[in-house]
Order: C-alpha cells, then structure tokens, then sequence
C-alpha cells in the first residue's frame, strides 16, 4: 500500500520487540465475538490512483458545476471569484497538515494568521472582539442564541421571520433539549421587513432577537430600531450575516448596535462545496462579554526574550479545561476555512471589497431591472444587496427552477424549498448574482423564465 | 520609514541568541531562513488590493434602502506578491505532518494523500451548491451514500447521519438522538455517565444536551471498572460516554458487558469512536452493542487537521436510534438519489430536527471516500495493525526508561501513555516536550488523558516509517534521561524554534485579541 | 537499527554550534523546524513504493525481443508518506521568492502570479501531445500565435521564433539566422564582437555557431566604446551581440548609432534581451535598429525560475533575418491556425533547420500569456518603471557609503551595480553576500558583470514592496558598514543557514556526481 | 495593479531620493526615436482575474484533452500517470520560485534533489554519472554528438535511419554551422532494424554512432552489436531514449556498451504539455568523460562544520566562467522538471517502475494482438515495448488519423507526419500504449480502423 510504509521486515522485527508473535496477539483485549477473521466482507480491496481517480471523476462528471451554466443560486452560500494564490496558500503543507496550535512555538504561523483573521472579522462586522472560527452561520446562530441565554440569564428567543429557515431550524433543534423556547414565524411577503411585528414580541424574558441582515428575502432592515426596541428590554441583539460581501457596501451589524454578530464566511476564500466545509463567524460588540464566547480565541503575548508572540488564549472557557462547564463543546472549529477567508480578504483589503461589493450590487441591479420586466415576473424588493426575490405568476417557482435546471440554467432557490407547505411562498423566487454573473447569463435567464412562466401550471 | 523589521519586538534582543563576537547576530531579526514577518495590518494599506477589480462608479446610485457603509472598515490589503509571501513565511513558522513525526496522541496525525486533495478540487465537487435541484447533485448525493455504505459496513451499524461537522458536533448529534429517544418513551432522564479520563468534549457535550455528568471510576490498570458502572446504573442513567478504544489506548475488554448491562437498565451506549483507527477493518462497534458512535473523518479517514479544523463526524446508530436521526439525509430509489428534509420525511417524524443549515462537509466526504476507496477492505485492516504496532513498539522501546503506568494492561492499541512521575528537579512533562520541539519533532499529547500525572500519550499512526520512528525513540530517550536527571537547561527549551517559551498567563491576564493601531 | 540520522555527518558536530550547557545541541541534528533529511537512497528500499500497480505476472511471455532486464537497476523508492516529507523538509532548506527579498542581478526574479501556474495547468493545455492531429489543438496553437503577436508588437518586430528553450538557446537561434543570412549572401564572415561585460552565454554561443569571439571595448561609463566598435568593423564581423540595457544596468544611449555602424559594415545586430524587463512596454527594441533578440520569458514574464529552469528564449526577428527562422512555427489562415514544419516551409526553404523535437515550451507560453493579458499595455509600461525606480532607489540609497562605479553614469536601468573596491581587512564580495544570507535575504549577482571587481548587482524587480526594499537596504548598508570595517565574523558568515560555507574546491577535487552505498 | 506593491506615495517619495522629478527622468538614456508617449497601441490594458481566466479557459477548451478520448499517441511523448504528490512537490513556493543554487548554503533543497536525480539517472541509464538534465531529448541528442567530436576529435556522427527524425534534424541543423558531417537516412520499413546497414557506414573518420533504443518504430536494436562495431573503430556510441519507463523493461544502454545515453525524461513527472518544457538527460559511462560533458553537475562536499552538503561542481566546463571555451552554451536548464522527475522515479521505485514498465508492455502486447486482426491492419514489430507500427492498406495513414481525430480517437502517429513525403512510410502507423489506455480505448481504436482502412483511398 502506497501509503503504509512498513515492510514486512520492519514488521517483524517490531512484533519481536513487542513479545508478540503475530498481530493478533496485540489484539487480544478485543472480545471474540468482535474478532474479524479477515478483511471486512462487502467491500472492494485497495485501488491505485488511476482506477480511484476514474470513479471520482465519474461521480463529479454527474454533477452540474456551477461554472458551467448560467448561475443564480444563493441564500446562505455564494459563488465568488476567489483569487487563484489562495489554493496555494491553503495548499502549503505546514499550513494543512498542521493541528490547533497547542504548542505555540512551532505554530506561530496558525497563531498569527488568526489574530489578523480575528481582527479582519471585528473590523467588518463592526465589533471589539471575533473569535477564531465556529463550524458555519448556522451554528454560530445556535451558539449565539446560547451565548445570549447565558448572559442575559433568560430562556426566551425572537427569532425573525426573515432568518435563514435552516438556521432557525438548528437554533429549534438544540433549544428543544436546553429549554429555551424559541419564537418563530415564516417571512411575510412584503417589500419592507415587518420590523414593527418583530419588535413587538419582545418581552422581559427575551435573552435575544436574532435579525438576519440582509434577510432570507435579500431585505436590508434598520437594525437600529431592532437593536433600540431590544436593549429597552434588557434582551441582546444578534444580527446574522449570510453575504460577507454585502457589508462592503452596507453599515456594519455593530455600528447599527447589533451585541452579538454572526454569519457564514463561505463567500470568500471558502466556495460552495455542496455546503460545506463551510465558515462560522463570530463577534461581540462589547469586550465584557468575551469570557462567555464560545471557540477558540487567538491573542497577543511575548516569549521568554521579550519577542512578540501568539497563543490561545482564555481556554477556561473551552472544553478541554472546564468541561461540563464550557461555553461550547467545540474543539475542532474551520481553521483552515478562516486560513482562506482571511487570505481572500488581504487580497481584497478595503479598496477590493468595496469594489467587489460595488460590483455586486451593480451587476444586481441590472438583473432585478432586466428580469422584473419579463412578463409574469415582478420584483418584490425595494431595498437588496446582491439578492433578491422575484413573484412568479403560473407555476410553482420550485417547477419553475427544475425546469430550468433542465435547460441547463441554475436560476436561483424557490422559496418553496426553503418553506415546504407554506403556500404564500409557493411563488417567490430568491435570485443570487455576484461578480461571476455575466450579462449573458442575465439574458438567458430572462429567457428562459419568459418561456417557462408563461406555460400554463 | 527604514524601520528593519515591523513585527513589534527590538532587533536588539535578537543579539541575546546569537554570540555578538562571533558576528551572528542579526538586525532584521531574521536568521537565514527563519523570517520574522509583521502583521498584515503593519505592512499593507487602505488603498492597496491584490485583486483587479472596476472602479466603483460614485455616480450610479444604488438600492442598499440608505444603509449604504459611511465609515471605513479598517481593512488593508496586500498585492499579490506581498500576500504569498506573508503567508509563505508565516507557514515556515508551523510544524505539519509534512514536515516531520507529529505523534499527538487522541488526534491521529496521519499522512494527508494528496490525490484526496485533487479530487475534493474537482469542479463538479467544489463548484455545486447546496440548494442545487437535485437533479443537477446526483454525483453529489451518490458520494454521501457511498461514504454512508463504507461507514454503515465498517461500523457494523445500520444507519449514520452524516452532517455532523466535527467529533464534538457528532457527540451532540448521538447525545440528542439518546435524548429524543428517552423522551419518546416518557422520561429523558437526567444523567450521563462519562469516564474521568474521557475527552473534554464528551462532558461538555452531555451538559449542553441538558444533561448532568456523573464520573465513571477507572481500574487500576486502566480501564472502566465495570462493577462501579454497573453499581451505578438506574432509571436516571440516560446514557453511557465510553471511548473505546479509550484514551489511555486500552481496549474497553469489557465493552460488550457493559453494553448489555446499560440496556438492561434501560439507557443507551455512546462510543466515542474518536480512536476508531486502532480498529478500522479489523473490529465492528456494531458488535459490541454500541447505540451511537461519531467517527472523526478527520482522523482515521485521513482528512487534513488545516490548523484545528475543518472537521467532519458522521454518526453511526443502532436500529433503536435510528428513526431519531437528524435531518437532512439521502436516500437512493431505483438508482436516484435525493434528499429527506423536513418536508418529505413523512412518518418519520421522530428525527430530532437539524444540525446544520445543509448537508454536511462535503469537501471532507470526498478525501475520505478517495481515502478508503484506495485503501479498501485489506488496506483499511493493515491500516489498524500497523498503527497498532507502531504504538506497541514506541511503549516496549521507551518503558525501561520513562514511567507507563499502564504497560501491564496488556497490549496498547494505536497509542501508548507515560507519565512524569520520576523526573528529577521540577521539571514536568512540558520540558520534556519542548525538547523534542528542539529535536526536530511536534511532541505528543500532554497532560492529557487526566488520570495519569503528566500524561503524554504518543500516537505515531501507520503513516510513520520504522526509520522516523527509530529516530524519535532515540531522541526522546535523550530528552528523557535528561528530565530524570534534572537538567535543569530543558526548562528554557525550545532554543531553536521560531519562538522561546511564550507567556500564556500574560496573555489571558490582558486578552490582546485584535490589532490595535498604536497610532490610535 | 536507531541511528538518529543518516545524513552522513556526525550529529556530535551539532554540538558545534548550539552551547552544550545551554542544553541546546541536539541529538538528531534538527533544529527545530530547521530539518536535517538523508538522501532518498538512505531511507528507501528497492520493495517499497509509492504507487499502487498490478504486480507482475512472471508467467506472462513478453515480446522485448530477448533484451529484457536482468540485473537491478538500484533505484529505491518511498511511500507517499515519506515522499512528500522528504521533499517537503528538502523545499524548506531553499530560498524562493516566495520567501524573501531575491534581488540577483539580471535574473529578474519577480513574483510569478499563481493564476499562470493555475491556467497552465489546465487539461486543455497540460494533457495535449505535440504530434496531435492540428485540428485536436487549434486554441494551443492560438495560444502561440497570440504570445507571438504580443512579441511582436512589444518589440516592433516583424517575426519571432518560439521554439528556443532559453536564453542561450534563444541566442544560438539568432545568431544561427545571422550566420544563415550571410551563408545565403556568400559568406558566412568570422568573427562575432561581443562585450567584456556579457554574460557567458553571449561568447559561448557564438563560439559554438562556428565564429570567432572578439571583445568590444567599453568607456569608463560602463557602456560600449562606440569609437572603438566602429574601428573594429569591416568585412569579417558577422555580428556585434549587445545586452541593453546591458550588464552594468545601464542603458545602451548610443545603440541606435551603433546599429547603424553595423548595418553600414554589412553585419547584423544581435541583442541579449535578458534585460528586457527594463524597458518592456516603454521601449520598443525594433526601434533601436535590432536585427535579432531573445526573450527570456522566465525573467520579464514571470513564468517561474524552477531552481534552474524551465525556462524559454523566443526570438524577435528584423526584417532581414525573418526568412531563416527556424521551424516550426504557427501561421494562421482565416481563422485557421496550422504549423509551418518541413514539408510545407514551401519556398521558405531559407529557413536554417529547428532547434528542438517539438514547438517549444508550451507551459511557459500560457504562463507568459497570462502574465500579459493580466498586466495589458499599461501594466507592462508600469512593470518597467516601477522596476527601473526601485533599482535607481537602492543606487542612490547605497552609493554614499559603496562603491558604485557607474553611479555617475546617469541613472540606472532595472539593476543597481556595486563593486568591493573599498573593504577592509581581507573581505570581499562574497563574505558580504554570506552576510546577508543571514539577515534573511537572497544575496543579489556576485562577481558579474566580470568588468567591476567583486561586482554586487542588485536587481530588485517591480514586484517588491517599499517596506521591503527598506528593510533590505537597512540590513546592507549594517552588513557594508561591517565589510568595510573589515568585521572578520564575516568571513564565517552564514551561520544561521542549513549549512555554512561549503567547500567547493573539495567537491571539484574528488567529485562525487552519485550516490554510492558506503557498504558497497 | 495587483502584481504592483509600490503606492503612489511610494513613487513619489523614492522619484525624490533620486532626484528626479519624474519616471521619466529615469528613462533619459532612452534616444528620442525610441521613446514612447504612452503605452504601446494594438495591446489590450490590464485585466482581472476572472477575465484572463475566462479568455485562457476559452483557448484550452479549443483543443481535444488527451484525457477524454481514447489515445494512442507517443514518437517521443509519452502520457503516464502521474500520481498527485508530485505537483504538490513542485509546487512548493521553495522549490519553484528559487534560481539556480548559486548560493548553496540556502540552496540545499535543490542541489540534494539534483544529487539524487543524477543518480537515479546515471542507473537507469547504466552509465557512471548523469548531469543536472538539458533542455530535452532533442538537444541532449545533439549536444551528445557535439561531445563526441570534443572526445575523439573527429567530425563525423553516423545516426541511424531510425532515430526520431526531428531529433536527426536537431543535430543536422546545429552540424551545418559546425562543420560537422552527418551521414544519416529515413529508417527502412522492417521487421528487425538494418544494424550490419548501420555499422557498415561506421568508419576512421567515424566520432560517434547514434541509435534510439527502442528506435522510432517501436523496435528494440541489440546495442552491443553496435557498441562493438563503433569501438572497433575508435567512435563512440551515443544511445537515445525517449521512454525511460522502457528502461524498467529491458536492458540499460549502459550494460550494453553505449559510451553516451541521452534521453527524453518527460515520460516520469512531466507530462505532454504540447512539446514543452521536457527534460534532457545526459549519461555517460565512462567517468573520464565527465570533464567532456554539457550542463551542471551537483557533486557532494561539506560544510565548515564538517556537515555534508552539496555544491554545483566541475563549473569551469561552463559557459560563465568558460565562455567561448565551454562545453556549451546552456545556462538555465530543466530543473523543475528534474525535479518531477525524480519525485516520480521516487514513488515508483526499483519496484514500481517494473511494475509500470510489465504493464505497459502488457497492454501494449494486448494492442498489438487485438489491433492486428483488424482487416488491412498489419504488425510491423517482431519487438517492441509500449509502441509499435501499424501497416494500414488503403488510405495513407496521415489521412486516416485526421479523420479518426473527427471521430475523438487520438488514434497514433502517422510516419507520414513525421517523414512527410517519404512513401515508403506513407502507410505506416505508429501506435502507442500505456497504463491509462483501456480496454475500451483498444476496442473504440479497433473499430473505429476497422471503419476507415476498409473505407477505399
Ligand atoms: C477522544 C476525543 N473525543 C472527541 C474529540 C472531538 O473531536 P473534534 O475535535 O472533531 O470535535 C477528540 C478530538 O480531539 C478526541 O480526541
Ligand atoms: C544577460 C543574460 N544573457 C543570457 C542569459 C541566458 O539565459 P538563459 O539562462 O535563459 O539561457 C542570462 C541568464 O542568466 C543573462 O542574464
């Protein structure tokens, strides 16, 4: 076997140096009825690379790659151009295959590149304090809605409608066995986020609303207004962000007064991967909250000459030190997801963000002008990013999108998806475009949606 | 400015580890190829980008609703030679497996194969989305019943929920699926038992999940004193923690006692399979009466660590679990494959709800199905006998010098456990690691499992040569006889890292977490 | 057996260099990240492998005609495992761009862009065969069509040749034109007059191509003594080769007269354009009166040095030497692109032969275009002043305390050249070049151009950062001023290295060009 | 611009130091006639990522990836695979982005690397010492001849009629200028090569022989014969190889008797790449002949500490200290190629490299049985490795390729390519086969023949 460098040799010698006289008497704690008399039925012996490689290369040959069609697709996971020195980055094998730095004076390399990811974070998402990366958005919602119920003492969460329905659906699933009751609603289909009704639901027990910016519909929100009606009652505000990107464009979740602020990284750096490995961010407003944060967290120190140097740091929250008693069970988090954001982010800097999110927003606009004029199909947004939903008339929009896969047109996630059952959803298309949609690409999906929404259901 | 070096620190100490006579001292700081390297925000600028991208256009007017960014973010950038280069230095300030033998015990620091990278690369992986119709994922979601197959088949158990992203996610997937099972039938209970030397996450997970924890006693040599655990059992044990093989690298000679004794009392068995590699091809847990155990695709399946992460831990259930596993899942009918969701889940409306807004970590579910398809049946089962003899080796050739205190227990499986007890003056485990940093290698797991006094727990895996790992004994019985002696020079190690020894309590005294512009 | 290390030197030595009592020796060798690595024939062995084929069937017959292999060939092999850690722990004792600051004159060691190794790596040009029908490769053919226009018109050159390798590859094709175009007008002529200050490859290619190299004398100001020159023509000299900018840096001011002179004695002009990166975009060669010039596209193109080639030379042609270029080359006909080989050079029969099996180096040509398309007209315009800028900004940053022998010369080109004229002690150039090894920097061209004693020639390229040029500049003039005080620590400089100096007259003494096993 | 780190403040501040006012100021050396105003016109201004991608994927997409479609091509390039590892080998920025190792104390990497090449090619090869490799096949050949005129002072090289041809060209085009005679010719259509042809052109004035082994069609020549003929006569004989997996089948050159083996690397690590960069290999056997050859040598030697290491060696051979003295003119050479090489030839092994070589021959053996059936399809070899020549009635075998590349086969070489006009060889078809060829690929190659050499001229 090509990687199992032992010869036979070897393994004798080594046997005898163990007293044993074959293998299996170094297996002799295992019970009988659990001893396997050769290799496991069932399954193929070893390959070599050429026939591995041929039935990978078959399976990924029956998958439809983004970069090969027209591409409309988004709601929490965005394709972007990401820059060709970032695989060489992640690529170089001290970065790879290297563990969580617990010995930081031969891991400076993973140290200091999550400090300057921790700082990247705060500084987008307007905040004091980014940790050093959680499994994705999703369960960085989880952890934040637990992180608001430790601080605030309160059991009560307000979920908005327009929050990602999976996320919300995770943040459901956990509260279901730590009590916390969660309160929750489908979007109302509406040009404006109904923040009035959201705000409304907040009572003295609420630990957090949870406000995704911009919204499951592509809506920006105020989140001021969300923050002020929340702080009025004690209860912390947690903004979600599923598009990094957007916020070259728009206010920061902190600067509106969001507390606690978390997303999904996966547009820069990271790509689509069928969903993951993804990227969870993290980040608090206010550094006295730091000690209840969930993950691992990166600081600042000097070594034994006075040098500046990186360590982990408040580990008295973590598992490993205080068990039953941390702010998270997370150990491994998406170290090297934040390896490629953070290095996507020094490419872009600044001027590239703000340009790339220009660029964006840009390329949206025409899209939302050029489609909302297709007969049968209107915009729903006043106000969106890189996003936004478009009313069908006739069919199902998700018949609408299978169809369109079926002329080879990826053209965006049907509500219908997302909110199985809910009729008044039924109709809405939420339609994605970023730097990598071509104005052909527009035109076709302007086509094809022409044809299709005009058949009769 | 002319300033030599940005990073912060004065080039002046650098003259502390280089004789000033003998001219080897530096004014950059650096030394050959050992380069210091600021931090992106001292070396990059506001108005600098490594992309090409339009120049925005302040006339086009925009529909951001009025929330459109006022105040600067406080990014930099880097152009694209300065970005690799950063990088670049700052990765020669990392040990990987790449470089040299990384026997961190619990973490199966095992050869990352490259062609698992090549095709985790390719377009019709890399390049599909989640929400894609399912139609254009068929290849996507035949990958995750393939994996599903392997893990079912290697496990002996009869289904897996795949989207737990990590070991510690996997756990919270098994202990809720314990929990909504407890709870179907009327009571939740309120206890878990977790062994003292179990992992930090299993605890942490049975009190997230709302669980109390309750030690489990350990033998004398090593291993889960059954008669205590059976002692204990009653209709408030929810669930058992084991981790099999355990974290003092013993096999759990009595699991399958265990196992039946927790049934009997009504609880279920959850295998923390984190050490699966001792076993893989060779043991099915299914055979010892495990309910739940997560498998770390990362270790065993060979997936690469990247720094602490990303992860993936499919869980395997027993048929009694089963129905309560999380959504989403695949399902293949007549040779098409799709997904079970919310939606269509149909009666099975006992699945305790989402783990994660998709599907789980593809990108990990295709290194370890290239992993084991060039692995197989056979090569999956060399895989856990080599391990398990490297183990071996590394304990009979160390035992005579360094305590281990369980070397009697009978053999050990893919890791071997010492302990500090006979070092002389007050040097500790840590000395000893970090010199075998100096060495040349990443020391072991320390002061982990709790149970023996300065743990360090080796793990060499099978990736490792006879001549690498010769070649760690013999420097490790160096550093060793220099503890025992007392030599109290080990206490500055490491000398030649990037780094000396660095002040952990200042840095949680005063938590320095972002840059701050000292300017400001 | 344990031995620590088998690289063949005795790790008591290490003792050498780290203070015993400090505790810092080190039993392997190793210095922490600093990794000592055997040779592959050390740590190998004849039955391992690194791939996984069909084990051979001794039954089967062959049809090898009776000349199968008997005795063993004495190759060892690795596992991957082991393959890629040694050639990992090989890469991390090498200096790279990536690294740091390589400033070594007239190499233009720029940044190669990663989207070049990204695209050049694509199927489409990285898995087609050079003999394949013409009309299976029609965009790799465009791919040379389009490179060659892009040639073209940055020189103001009517042709270009592709095929050359390299630099002295490409030399031997321009002046095997030369010698074609004065064979085909009755005379071959002799003599080819070459300047004191080019590179090697300039006389030892003309010498090659049968002719007579003669030095052309230079002025004080470091560039070609036109008076001199003209005297020297007449009817024997084929060609005068010129670098320009040339080797000193500077530019050729009177070339265009030069041209002239040469054209009026009926020679032909040949320009080394390893100098190219200079002027890219901002000067057009063609103008100057070139008769022929290679282009080095692993210099100013940014396709990658590879520790000593690849490389590839195209050459530009004039007018008059167009109709000798060699075969094959790309013509495209209404949209239709095929290559002229032998069979169908039809009436340009004047064609002198080819220079290599295939069409040249296709992997350097999509990098190149790349590189192009990225920079564009104005980008490349900006590569040649931010390079020249960065060059005159060391010059004018040094000459105050060293020698710079043209500095007066006007301003410098892409390269900044120093000599060692006013060192103390018996310090010369090298020791301060081992001396910046050790500041964490590539030491610049040493001991060339021949003409300057213990010539320093800096060549800093565009891609380098202010920051970086500072700090590079801080670290020379500490290492000059130790040079010119004659700090004898020098001469034992580098000390931080993978290794200090190396005995060079040892190794051309005794050489030992192979490994051979010590047992043997 | 991406690639470009100077700021304008930069600019401005480092135009000061130098005194100039502006860029211009720098460029004044430049004769008026010469300068430009502005950037040079008919040339496209800078792009981005994503469109150079998108206008170089375009390019690539116009050609037949040898990957997808049966393919039987060779005559000097040959498709192996080539396992993963060996371009995240050369992909490490050390590797890539270094120069030649003039500086050996932080160039260990690759003169060690360069150390075991030239020792895995001096065994391949049988010979004593192999140099740091050349730039392929072609000119290896030629600068062979070049050495054997230096060593035996004489002019004349006789090559066999079955040397590649374009390699025969190679060394005729640099003799014309040389002064060097070349006696060669087009190889005889025959089942065994015409050896006693061969050696009967050998004579005093003789410097060296030059013989492919296997030769162009595909056959294996008893070297020794040829070795004896030529030493008989005071020559030397220079052996070529453009497959070195054959080497894993059959005899060395070296044990045979050759004084030079030069070859084409590219079969291990390389690639096809459309012809280029290869790697030259250079062998001789006989180390007196060291000081004689082209190209750098790396040699072992130690350090101040007494620690081994490794320098380039024998330089006064070359061009930068020799000058118009040297052995030739090369300066930078293939070295990343070597260095796939040997990563290659590491993995493979004594043992994998037999086991390539066993299957290539096996499925070649396979080709040449199933494809000789077809009707008007003759064997030519009674010999051969991985390739062999096809007789084809009907149709030329050029015409007959071409119109099996509209049917997506890659169906071989025909002669006819390659010796344009020569009749003789008109109906000659050399096929190639490796371990990525199928059985499938074979039976499509079988039919798709089957088809069109029926079909009438
Ligand atoms: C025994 C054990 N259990 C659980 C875990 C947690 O797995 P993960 O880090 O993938 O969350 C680990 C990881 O170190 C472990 O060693
Ligand atoms: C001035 C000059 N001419 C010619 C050459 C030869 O080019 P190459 O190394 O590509 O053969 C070089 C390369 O260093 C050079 O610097």
């Amino acid at each position: 076997m090509r990687y199992l460098p032992l010869t036979d040799t070897d393994r004798e010698d080594m046997l005898a140096k163990c007293g044993a006289s074959s293998i299996d008497d170094l297996f002799v704690d295992v019970p009988e009825v659990a001893r396997l008399d050769g290799p496991i039925r069932d399954l193929p012996m070893h390959a070599g690379e050429m026939a591995v490689e041929r039935h990978m290369k078959a399976l990924a040959a029956k998958n439809m790659a983004a970069g090969d069609v027209p591409f409309f697709l988004g709601a929490g996971a965005y394709r972007h151009h990401i820059p060709a020195s970032v695989d060489t980055v992640i690529s170089r094998g001290e970065f790879l295959t290297a563990y969580t730095p617990y010995q930081p004076e031969i891991a400076q390399g993973t140290l200091q590149m999550l400090f300057e990811f921790q700082t990247q974070v705060a500084r987008l998402y307007g905040c004091a304090v980014a940790n050093a990366s959680l499994y994705d958005g999703s369960t960085a919602c989880w952890e934040a809605v637990a992180m608001a119920t430790r601080v605030t003492k309160r059991k009560r969460a307000v979920l908005s409608g327009a929050l990602h329905p999976h996320y919300a659906q995770v943040v459901k699933t956990m509260a279901q066995f730590t009590g916390d009751e969660i309160a929750d609603s489908a979007p109302a289909i509406q040009t404006e986020p109904d923040l009035d009704g959201l705000t409304s639901r907040i009572d003295e027990n609420t630990a957090c609303v949870v406000v995704q910016y911009p919204d499951i519909l592509g809506r920006i929100s105020d989140l001021s207004k969300v923050a002020e009606a929340a702080h009025a009652k004690g209860a912390l505000l947690i903004a979600v962000n599923t598009e990094p990107v957007a916020l070259g464009a728009i206010k920061s979740p902190g600067e509106m007064g969001a507390d606690i602020v978390v997303g999904e990284g996966q547009s820069l750096g990271v790509g689509l991967q069928f969903g993951g490995p993804y990227l969870g961010l993290f980040a608090v407003r206010d550094p006295k909250h730091v000690r209840q944060m969930p993950g691992r967290l990166c600081g600042e120190t000097t070594d034994a000459e006075g040098k500046r140097g990186f360590v982990l740091t408040l580990s008295t929250r973590e598992q490993h030190i205080r068990r039953e008693k941390a702010t998270s069970n997370i150990c491994t988090n998406s170290g090297l997801c934040a390896l490629a954001f953070t290095a996507h982010m020094t490419l872009l800097g600044e001027k590239g963000l703000r340009q790339l999110a220009a660029e964006n927003h840009r390329l949206a606009c025409h899209a939302a002008d050029r489609l909302a004029v297709v007969p049968g199909v209107s915009l729903l947004n006043e106000a969106f990013f890189n996003e936004f939903t478009l009313m069908l008339e006739g069919k199902p929009a998700r018949d609408i999108v299978r169809e369109l896969a079926d002329r080879d047109v990826l053209g965006g996630v049907s509500l219908g998806r997302l909110y199985p059952g809910v009729k008044a959803l039924e109709h809405a298309l939420l339609v994605t475009v970023t730097e990598l949609t071509t104005e052909d690409d527009i035109e076709t999906l302007a086509r094809e949606l022409e044809a299709l929404v005009k058949e009769p259901a | 400015m002319n300033a030599p070096n940005k990073s912060g620190w004065k080039p002046a100490m650098e003259l502390a580890d280089g004789d000033v006579a003998s001219g080897s001292a530096t004014t950059t700081g650096n030394r050959a190829l050992m380069l210091e390297e600021p931090l992106i925000f001292e070396i990059g600028h506001v108005a600098t980008t490594g992309v090409d991208l339009p120049e925005i256009d302040a006339s086009a007017g925009n529909r951001l609703g009025g929330f459109e960014r006022s105040e600067a973010i406080g990014l930099v950038g880097l152009t694209e030679p300065e970005t690799v280069r950063h990088y670049t230095r700052l990765s020669r300030q990392n040990y990987g497996i790449d470089l040299g033998f990384f026997p961190l015990g619990s973490c199966t620091m095992k050869h990352n194969p490259r062609l698992n990278e090549k095709m985790a690369r390719l377009p019709g992986f890399a390049d599909i989305h989640p929400l894609a119709p399912q139609s254009s994922v068929q290849g996507a979601l035949e990958v995750i019943d393939q994996l599903a197959t392997w893990l079912k088949t290697l496990t002996g158990m009869p289904a897996v929920a795949m989207s737990p992203k990590a070991g510690a996610h996997g756990e919270l997937c098994g202990i809720l699926a314990i929990r909504a099972a407890h709870t179907a039938a009327g009571n939740p209970r309120e206890v878990v038992l977790v062994p003292e030397s179990a992992h930090g996450t299993n605890p942490a997970t049975a009190a997230f999940a709302g669980y109390k924890v309750e030690d489990i006693p350990a033998t004398s040599e090593g291993r889960v004193d059954v008669e205590a655990l059976k002692a204990r059992l009653g209709p408030d044990v929810a669930a058992v923690m084991i981790t099999n093989p355990n974290t003092c690298g013993l096999f759990e000679k009595d699991f399958r006692t265990i196992a039946d004794a927790v049934h009997a009392a009504g609880g279920y068995v959850y295998c923390d399979g984190a050490n699966f590699n001792a076993i893989v091809g060779r043991v099915r847990p299914g055979d010892l009466g495990v309910d739940a155990m997560h498998i770390n695709l990362h270790k065993t399946f060979s997936t690469p660590h990247g720094g602490g992460g990303p992860g993936s831990g499919p869980v395997v259930f027993s048929e009694a679990l089963a129905p309560f596993a999380p959504l989403p899942y695949v399902v293949e009918e007549s040779g098409e494959y799709h997904l079970v969701e919310e939606e269509n889940a149909g009666d099975d409306v006992s699945s305790f709800g989402r783990m994660t807004a998709f599907h789980g970590q593809m990108g990990m579910f295709t290194r370890a199905l290239t992993y084991m398809l060039s692995h197989g049946a056979d090569g999956l089962k060399q895989v856990a006998e080599d391990a398990v003899l490297n183990a071996n080796y590394i304990l009979r050739s160390l035992e005579d010098i360094l305590h281990a205190p369980f070397a009697e227990s009978g053999p050990c499986m893919h890791e071997a456990l010492f302990g500090d007890k006979d070092f002389g003056g007050d040097l500790s485990t840590s000395d000893l690691a970090k010199g075998l940093i100096d060495e040349g290698f990443h020391p072991m797991t320390v002061y982990f499992p709790l149970v023996v006094h300065g743990a360090m727990l080796v793990e060499p895996t099978e990736t490792e040569s006879k001549a690498s790992i010769d070649q760690f004994i013999t420097a490790f019985r160096n550093v060793t006889e220099r503890a025992l002696a007392g030599d109290e020079s080990l206490k500055q190690a490491p000398y030649h890292a990037p780094r000396r020894r660095l002040d952990e309590t200042a840095a949680a005294r005063k938590p320095k977490l972002v840059w701050q512009d000292p300017a400001e």
